[in-house]
């Protein structure tokens, strides 16, 4: 590996880290927004200008909290937890292509850390390690509504993640590659797979609502049920993290959303523009992330609308609802392409 | 001229109709309303009989002769190569019609007649089960459809006759059915088997291409066409395997009709019509045939003197004219068996279902000693069952007249002796008929307890229908001495290969009918004479009476016959394997081997604790010394 | 599902015997979110089901009834503001009622109408609570915030009337303190034209929607006899289908002047129970609406409490000028008056079902026996057979729709 | 990617197969060496994965995917062991409360 | 790299011994999962990308969640006090390191046929895999549908409480 | 079921129609009930900085009132004492010293008038038994540190 791509990839790895941690630190104080408008209230606004100091007030009071560990819990697990659900919460943005190349002098940079041509599929590995951080938390906490939010957690994730494949089986047999950084090359213009693929991002957004635990798929936390579920013992940093990762996944899944099924940093009309190649990039990044944003946007907007299932409706709706229409989306993708194929 | 084979892909539907019906109506039994399944399975099979019209359209304008419908590879096995194929020829094509119109008109007519049953939907299922497998017997391109069929309407007609299980009875029934069929049935496997090792097929098309090189009355041929016929007579109630078909009048009365009168005990005649070259080639074959259907014809006809269920009665006249479908298979004139085959399934139904609307109308009472006087409560069955009953007894211009009269032609063309006899059966039937015509409808009515009245519609117009159908059925073939044509043989004649037959002079013909008719009118007075002005009432089962009555009465003993000839001697048999064979020479041997084992068993034992470390480190040790064997050693 | 076990699942050893593995108790309460109040559940759950919940009361054990025997019976005023605080106007106009029926007050016809648009506004601010909270159990946060702007509204309104909020001490007996002021009006009139609108905002939020039907459809349903048998009452009795109404079939308070119609529900369900009240907020809208349609009939606009001296401070006026009126205003506040021996029980129907006052005087200052009828210590007992054999979660569902306080459980 | 797809030209094989056959070895040590069935049913976890790494490792020198297909299978396999292994170890919990693999010694309970 | 397959082979088989030899299940799980995500790594080097992700959705993902499941369904934590005698556990070493010389020994022969076969870096991608299991290998794919099938019904019939 | 009034109707319709069945109708309906909220003015009152208007009636905190000269109106006749129902308030009454007639209006005043806000209910029985109109509950909200 030369050295200049060597330092790029670095530099450009920390870039990430640190955009996604930024945003993941104003999800919070979005979500805190978003949730006081839709309820007529004003939301966080003593910290700074509109509130806007709030995250990091809540960082630091997360950090100068006690940290707790309950007598009875196993410490060391009790301390895994939620170092598993961050780290693979993170672990998930190298493989997205955050805009196309940039080019630096005489090189050319990708904008994507690793374009892994199993590209989805590593995404689905971190999903699915990361039902360890909650199980795994819940569980050490020694603590019954814990125990029952980890379960829940752990059986939600796992149904949801057949359902969520599924859907992507469609739009690969539609893409025909697995690689994230083809298939947003793919909907270069408005070849967007939304169009292609409508039933696919539906049932890939209601899993992608279960697998990040957000409302109305939030049994595992649930307030009321379960007063916090898997993170009731948590205190203090550990606490945060547990509720950052929350928010890091729901913006990895906003992302992986816009580049699976709204063209990634795609942005139509772009090419009349006639502007260079680096400009083009940079406008497609700002693209890109207004998408997230927007699906971010849409995560919250959902969340304070809805009221939230039951443990058994919600396996009823992921295993009789959602697999089978999976299946049928499928099918028929299948067929047209046969059909299609055959003339 | 219309091309044929485009259309006739639409030839599966004929039998998917009634396989939808049947699964829609038994998947969804517990959820359909009272009326829904038979009007669900009415429909079915009324849309595969539009179909079948259809396809009957188009088989005519076509100029064709058959076509065959390959669905998919079925059976591949070796050389055995077997497609899942429909032939669609005339022969078939008249027996879908048959199947599916008259399955139709019962069908709507079960509606008002199991219209109280509580099993109605598995009713509704059996039936169209039955209907379809009876469309893949008659549609089947080669014999193992065929066969498929042969055994599905089988299994039907053993369900629906213990339908109304809870009765022993019926359920006895069923069972003997059943068994009665298996006899036969393991003739006409055979005769498959046979068939596939002379012509490394069971085609219908490969076998008669290649049957038509054969020498006339090569061995192998009348082996074969024995076998089958073995399988025809036990489907078709023929002697000796007749009793059972009286005594599958056990189920409900539409199961009778369709099953009993109309189309499966036909399935014989068909499959035997069906490989006619075959048969053509065996002359020895074709005289059992004449034998046993004359025998059959006559036999039965003198039971039936002497029954006194209406439905019984009706059996055996059904036996009996199944008996001269096969004198006249026997004579080679099977163009003319199928005529017969039409005719019958007219009127048979029709007397079914008018005897079905008595006993409706009685409220289940099937004795004819307690019935009478019903002709002007029931006008309409009356009707119908007067029009039946003349078509059965052959009086000119009904159904019946035409095609019974071409059988005795034939027998005439053959020998005098066989007219003799079959017109002897003739009237015989027409006696028996009458009287028990006489008995339901005229006189007072001898049970006071009924109240008939007159069935509902949807009862009444299947009824109708086939009254008229009886009546007119019989122009489908006028023959040459009305000025007709003989349509319907002509129409056979492409997929039936008939006997050459002499010529018999018009003249001849005309007296033959003569004699036969007025032989007729002499019985039908003599029976008014009998039972409507003497008001004679036949006596009760267990009187007294003559040693030949008694006889009659009692079916010739047939039953008891085969009891002593072949349950008895299969019983010692098996009492004797049992006691000798099996208890000291089996069952000790198979016991030492069970005490060796046990024997050894507790040697072993220490080894089997039930510990599965241990196994496992049983098994770890084992595959390093297999490995360490093969490595070193 | 669950099978049967005796409720007494503490003795372990017995519950081990019978099924050694399966089941784990769960504490719901006494500080779980869910319970609104403090209460706990042990709940014997098999994995998420239920198999059996024990009750337990008594954690505000305020002797409500031993402190009201001690003092004048216009004390006991602010006591009854503690029974159901979500609709403390009702207990104290219903106390109110009950005084004077011991007395023999007759009150006048307009104090009755005042007394009616303010129990039917507590009725609806109490509805409030109780649906906008099973909207915040299942999870829609969003709806209660909406309902509790509403809620807010009302209490202005108790505020323009009596100047407190939550714990209102509204009234007195024989009629109102003082006159509601022009402002009152408005600000009654004003909720009456915007309630309507936001009450339809919140149902198309959340009734229709499915995943709140399947939360709510046949969750904590409850056979009518069953109901019957444990003496519910209210908007709970009504969701099971029997139109009990205090108001229709015992009318107090003029109700019986009123036209409004008694919704019921078809098997108890929270779906029901919710709808019910959902359509109970309606009529009581219509309620205030004829009550101020005859209020503006009536010629008088000036009376507000009955002329009855014994218990009805005179005019501060005449307190200053008057020995008579000064002799009475320390009779009555010192409690003083002589009082009837009798046994009175009034019953109005409350928010949350028949909510009664039983009262024995011996001729004392003070009551010798009071009783309350509260309901939600009725439906309480109720809900161990209401959840046994569901989930969790719709145990909290079933909870907050029954409207349990917990005010209402000691007494 | 480069640097690593070109790397098994570097590694021997033989490391594969020591590296292999020690893990099988461990597993099948563990089999014996414990009593608690869910540790055995994660010790043949680790057979079978050691079974697929030398599957794997033949298929890439050999340049032939099959090896990875059966990989494809065996992990199939072990997911319908592994549910219907659990569900036994569940049952079995159920009926004697415990799940020594020493209890298990009845054929029929 | 030929240090990344010592370290990954280094994790593996502590990983793997701490299986064995850990006495807590939930701390066995956590060591093989470890040993599952060092083998992912293995298959990365040995260019099989697609099993290398495979093998952690399904190994990682479902199978040790599975165990995690009912690991604390269970509650097994403080269950597991049974200990084998001192001989078994002495012989079951004893047994696993013959059985590892044995097969060290039986697999000598295969140390040969490296380098003989042309180096192809596409074969671990989606395509090749994707090709062999949908031509060659269709119908035991199509089979292993029934199987999962059949093991799904017989995990219900045994999870089933008898009602 | 009988009914025990004529008045008597249900409220709930449980049957789900299609478009319900489906999920997606209703929720997007529900978000856009929220959408409209999201961009309608707040009611939130930034407590601090605005204040509530109280209405004139409110009962806040208690104020003992003097008279247009500046005179203490309380004469410690301990009515209030009496009806207050939570028993919050004590009082000691002396007898006013010559010369103190400009600071109390009656010979008797409160020499201490305690009032234990830990107990007091706001409920103004208080301000109703007084037969001075000394006693008043006003519009002032009660500093958190008194309570």
């Amino acid at each position: 590996m030369e050295l200049t791509t060597l330092l790029f990839k670095t530099i450009f790895l920390f870039i990430i880290l640190l955009v996604t941690l930024v945003v993941a630190m104003y999800s919070t104080y979005a979500e805190r927004k978003v949730a006081a408008f839709m309820q007529d209230r004003n939301g966080p606004n003593r910290a700074g200008p509109f509130g806007l100091l709030q995250p990091l007030a809540d960082g630091l009071k997360m950090f100068m909290k006690e940290e707790i560990i309950p007598l009875t819990a196993n410490k060391y697990l009790f301390i895994l937890g939620p170092s598993i659900a961050m780290t693979t919460a993170l672990l998930t943005g190298v493989v997205i292509p955050w805009g196309d190349t940039l080019t630096i002098g005489d090189h050319v940079y990708s904008l994507q850390m690793a374009d892994l041509n199993i590209g989805i599929l590593y995404v689905f590995a971190m999903v699915s390690i990361g039902v360890y951080g909650i199980m795994i938390g819940g569980w050490a906490s020694n603590n019954k509504y814990a125990l029952l939010g980890a379960i829940r957690a752990a059986s939600q994730m796992i149904s949801y993640e057949l359902a969520m494949g599924m859907s992507i089986i469609a739009l690969v047999l539609t893409t025909g590659s697995l690689s994230l950084h083809d298939i947003v090359a793919q909907q270069h213009g408005m070849h967007w797979n939304i169009f292609y693929q409508p039933l696919g991002f539906f049932i890939f957004l209601t899993c992608a609502f279960a697998e990040t635990n957000r409302a109305p798929f939030d049994l595992p936390e649930c307030e009321t049920e379960l007063i916090g579920g898997y993170h009731t013992e948590y205190s203090s940093m550990k606490l945060g993290f547990y509720l950052f990762a929350e928010y890091v996944n729901m913006f990895i899944s906003s992302a992986v959303i816009a580049t699976l099924y709204f063209g990634g940093y795609n942005m139509p009309f772009i090419d009349q523009l006639g502007l260079s190649s680096n400009a083009v990039t940079f406008i497609g990044m700002g693209f890109f992330f207004i998408k997230i944003f927007a699906f971010i946007f849409l995560f919250m907007w959902i969340r304070w609308t809805l009221p939230r299932f039951r443990y058994d409706q919600l396996m009823n709706m992921g295993w009789k609802g959602l697999i089978p229409l999976a299946i049928f989306n499928i099918l028929a993708t299948g067929a047209y392409y046969f059909f299609t194929s055959l003339k | 001229m219309v091309a044929l084979i485009p259309y006739i892909t639409i030839a599966w539907l004929v039998p998917a109709f009634p396989l939808v019906g049947f699964l829609i109506t038994s998947l969804a039994k517990n959820k359909l309303k009272h009326n829904q399944a038979g009007i669900i399975a009415s429909t079915m099979v009324a849309l595969s009989f539009i179909t079948s019209v259809f396809l009957f359209f188009i088989l005519n304008s076509s100029g064709q002769d058959s076509a065959t419908l390959t669905l998919f590879n079925w059976v591949s096995a070796g050389d055995l190569k077997i497609p899942f194929a429909f032939l669609i020829d005339h022969l078939s094509l008249v027996m879908m019609l048959i199947i599916t119109g008259i399955g139709a008109l019962i069908h709507i007519y079960s509606i008002g007649y199991m219209h109280d049953d509580e099993r109605v939907n598995s009713f509704f299922a059996q039936m169209n089960l039955f209907t379809f497998s009876m469309l893949l017997l008659v549609m089947g391109a080669n014999y193992l459809i065929l066969f498929i069929g042969w055994e599905g309407v089988g299994f039907c007609s053993y369900l629906l006759i213990g339908f109304w299980f809870k009765n022993p009875a019926f359920n006895y029934a069923a069972r003997k059915a059943f068994v009665m069929n298996r006899i036969g049935d393991l003739g006409f496997i055979l005769g498959i088997i046979m068939l596939f090792f002379t012509f490394k097929s069971v085609s219908f098309n490969e076998v008669f291409t290649q049957a038509a090189t054969l020498q006339s009355g090569a061995p192998i041929l009348t082996l074969i066409t024995l076998l089958l016929l073995v399988g025809a007579v036990g489907k078709s109630a023929q002697i000796p395997l007749f009793t059972w078909l009286p005594d599958a009048m056990a189920g409900p009365t539409p199961v009778s009709a369709l099953i009993h009168a109309a189309t499966m005990v036909t399935a014989g005649i068909y499959m035997i019509a069906r490989s006619s070259i075959l048969y053509n080639l065996a002359p020895i074959t074709s005289n059992v045939m004449i034998v046993l259907g004359l025998t059959t014809a006559i036999i039965t006809a003198i039971v039936g003197l002497r029954q006194n269920d209406i439905k019984k009665v009706l059996a055996y006249s059904t036996v009996s004219q199944l008996g001269y479908m096969f004198l006249a298979l026997g004579l080679g004139a099977y163009s003319a068996a199928i005529f017969h085959v039409t005719t019958h399934a007219f009127f048979k139904a029709l007397l079914f279902l008018g005897a079905g609307s008595i006993i409706h109308a009685m409220g289940g009472e099937q004795d004819i000693r307690k019935m009478g006087g019903l002709r002007s409560k029931m006008p309409i069955t009356f009707l119908t069952f007067l029009i039946a009953t003349l078509a059965i007894s052959g009086i000119p211009p009904f159904s019946g007249f035409f095609s019974k009269d071409l059988i005795l032609t034939k027998a005439f063309e053959t020998s005098p002796w066989l007219y003799a006899f079959a017109l002897g059966g003739a009237l015989i039937t027409c006696f028996y008929m009458f009287r028990l015509f006489y008995l339901v409808f005229f006189g007072d009515q001898r049970l006071s307890s009924a109240h008939p009245h007159e069935s509902p519609r949807v009862m009444t117009v299947p009824l109708l229908v086939l009254s008229v159908l009886s009546l007119f059925g019989g122009f489908l073939n006028i023959p040459a001495l009305f000025g007709g044509n003989s349509g319907f043989e002509n129409f056979l004649h492409k997929a039936v290969t008939s006997k050459e037959s002499g010529e018999i002079h018009s003249a001849t013909e005309i007296g033959l009918i003569i004699v036969s008719l007025s032989l007729l009118g002499i019985i039908i007075l003599l029976a008014y004479r009998t039972y409507v002005k003497k008001s004679t009432v036949p006596a009760a089962d267990g009187a007294p009476s003559s040693l030949i009555a008694r006889i009659v009465a009692k079916k010739f003993y047939l039953d008891e016959i085969f009891a002593a000839l072949i349950e008895k001697p299969f019983g010692r048999l098996s009492d004797f394997l049992f006691k000798s064979v099996e208890v000291k020479v089996l069952d000790s041997a198979v016991d030492g081997v069970g005490t060796l084992t046990s024997r050894l068993g507790s040697l072993v034992r220490r080894l089997q604790q039930g510990n599965i470390s241990f196994y496992l480190f049983a098994m770890v040790a084992g595959i390093l010394l297999f490995i360490i064997f093969i490595l070193f050693v | 599902m669950a099978k049967e076990v005796n409720s007494d699942y503490w003795d372990k050893d017995r519950v081990k015997a019978e099924e050694p593995k399966e089941y784990n108790t769960l504490n719901v309460g006494p500080t779980h979110p869910a319970t609104h109040g403090v209460f706990q559940n042990i709940m014997l759950m098999d994995g998420e089901y239920i198999v059996s919940t024990e009750q337990t009361i008594g954690y505000i054990h305020r002797a409500f009834e031993k402190i009201a025997e001690r003092r004048p019976f216009y004390q006991i005023t602010p006591l009854t503001d503690r029974l159901n605080y979500c609709s403390a106007p009702l207990n104290n106009m219903g106390w109110h009622m009950t005084v004077e029926k011991l007395l023999g007050i007759e009150t006048p016809k307009r104090v009755d109408y005042l007394r009616i648009v303010i129990m039917e506004l507590a009725r609806i601010a109490d509805h409030i609570i109780c649906n906008s909270v099973i909207g915040v159990d299942s999870g829609a946060l969003t709806g209660f915030t909406y309902m509790f702007q509403d809620r807010e509204f009302i209490y202005e309104i108790y505020e323009e009337i009596c100047g407190s909020r939550l714990t209102t001490n509204m009234g007195r007996i024989g009629g109102f303190e003082r006159n509601f002021s022009p402002k009152a009006w408005e600000k009654i009139k004003y909720f009456l034209e915007f309630f309507p609108a936001k009450l339809k905002e919140f149902e198309t939020l959340l009734i229709r929607n499915r995943i709140f039907m399947d939360r709510t459809i046949n969750v904590g349903a409850f056979p009518l006899d069953r109901a019957l048998a444990y003496g519910f009452t209210g908007p709970n009795l009504r969701a099971c289908g029997l139109d009990y109404d205090v108001r229709v079939m015992n009318p107090y308070c003029s109700y019986e002047e009123f036209e409004f119609t008694v919704p019921v529900g078809q098997n108890g369900d929270t779906y029901d129970r919710f709808m019910v009240r959902q359509a109970e907020m309606k009529q009581s809208l219509s309620i205030i609406q004829q009550a101020i349609d005859k209020l503006d009939a009536l010629e008088d606009k000036e009376t507000y409490y009955a002329r009855d001296p014994r218990f009805v401070l005179p005019p501060k006026e005449k307190v200053y000028n008057n020995m008579e009126a000064l002799i009475w205003h320390f009779k009555i506040v010192m409690g003083e008056t002589d009082i009837p021996v009798g046994e009175v029980y009034h019953c109005i129907e409350g928010a949350n079902g028949e909510l009664g006052y039983y009262l024995v005087s011996d001729g004392g200052r003070t009551a010798s026996r009071l009783h309350f009828r509260r309901p939600g210590f009725i439906y309480y007992q109720a809900y161990p057979e209401m959840v046994q054999g569901t989930m969790l979660s719709d145990a909290i569902l079933t909870m907050s729709s029954m409207n349990v306080i917990a005010g209402e459980l000691d007494a | 990617m480069k640097e690593l797809s070109s790397a098994i030209q570097l590694i021997p094989l033989e490391n594969y197969i020591f590296l292999s056959v020690a893990l099988f070895s461990i597993g099948m040590m563990g089999v014996l060496f414990r009593r608690n069935t869910i540790a055995i049913l994660m010790c043949l976890e680790l057979m079978f994965n050691s079974v697929n790494l030398l599957l794997t490792a033949f298929s890439a020198y050999h340049s032939d995917p099959s090896g990875q297909v059966f990989v494809f299978f065996i992990m199939i396999v072990a997911a319908a062991e592994v549910a219907v292994g659990l569900s036994i170890v569940v049952m079995m919990k159920r009926n004697v409360d415990s799940i020594d693999i020493n209890l298990l010694n009845r054929l029929k309970w | 790299m030929i240090f990344l397959f010592y370290l990954l082979s280094a994790i593996m088989i502590v990983c793997a011994l701490l299986v064995v030899f850990s006495r807590n299940p939930i701390n066995n799980v956590i060591y093989l999962i470890l040993c599952f995500i060092a083998m992912a790594g293995h298959y990365i080097l040995l260019n099989a990308q697609f099993l290398a992700v495979v093998h952690i959705i399904v190994y990682t993902g479902a199978i040790m969640v599975l165990f995690l499941f009912v690991i604390m369904l269970l509650n097994l934590n403080k269950a597991i006090i049974f200990r084998k005698s001192t001989v078994t556990r002495v012989s079951a070493v004893v047994t696993g390191g013959i059985f590892f010389l044995v097969l060290l020994a039986a697999t000598r022969q295969t140390f040969e046929i490296h380098a003989k076969y042309p180096f192809n870096s596409d074969i671990g991608l989606v395509s090749g895999i994707g090709k062999a299991l949908f031509g060659e290998f269709l119908l035991p794919f199509e089979i292993s549908s029934i199987l999962f099938i059949s093991a799904m019904v017989g995990a219900m019939m045994f999870g089933k409480k008898d009602e | 079921m009988e009914k025990l009034t004529n008045r008597s109707v249900v409220a709930s319709d449980k049957k789900m129609t299609f478009m319900e069945r489906i999920y997606v109708p209703a929720i997007l309906k529900g978000m856009s009930i929220t959408i409209t909220h999201f961009f309608k003015k707040k009611t939130t009152i930034n407590y601090p900085e605005e204040k509530r208007e109280f209405s004139k009636v409110y009962r806040g905190q208690h104020v003992l009132k003097r008279d247009d000269e500046g005179r203490e109106r309380c004469t410690a006749c301990g009515l209030c004492a009496v009806a207050c129902p939570a028993e919050a308030i004590t009082m000691v009454a002396a007898e006013r010293k010559p010369g103190e007639e400009h600071l109390y209006r009656e010979e008797k005043y409160a020499a201490i008038y305690e009032i234990n806000m830990l107990r007091c209910i706001y409920c103004g029985d208080c301000e109703d038994a007084c037969p001075k109109e000394a006693i008043f509950l006003t519009d002032r909200i009660v500093a958190s540190e008194l309570c």
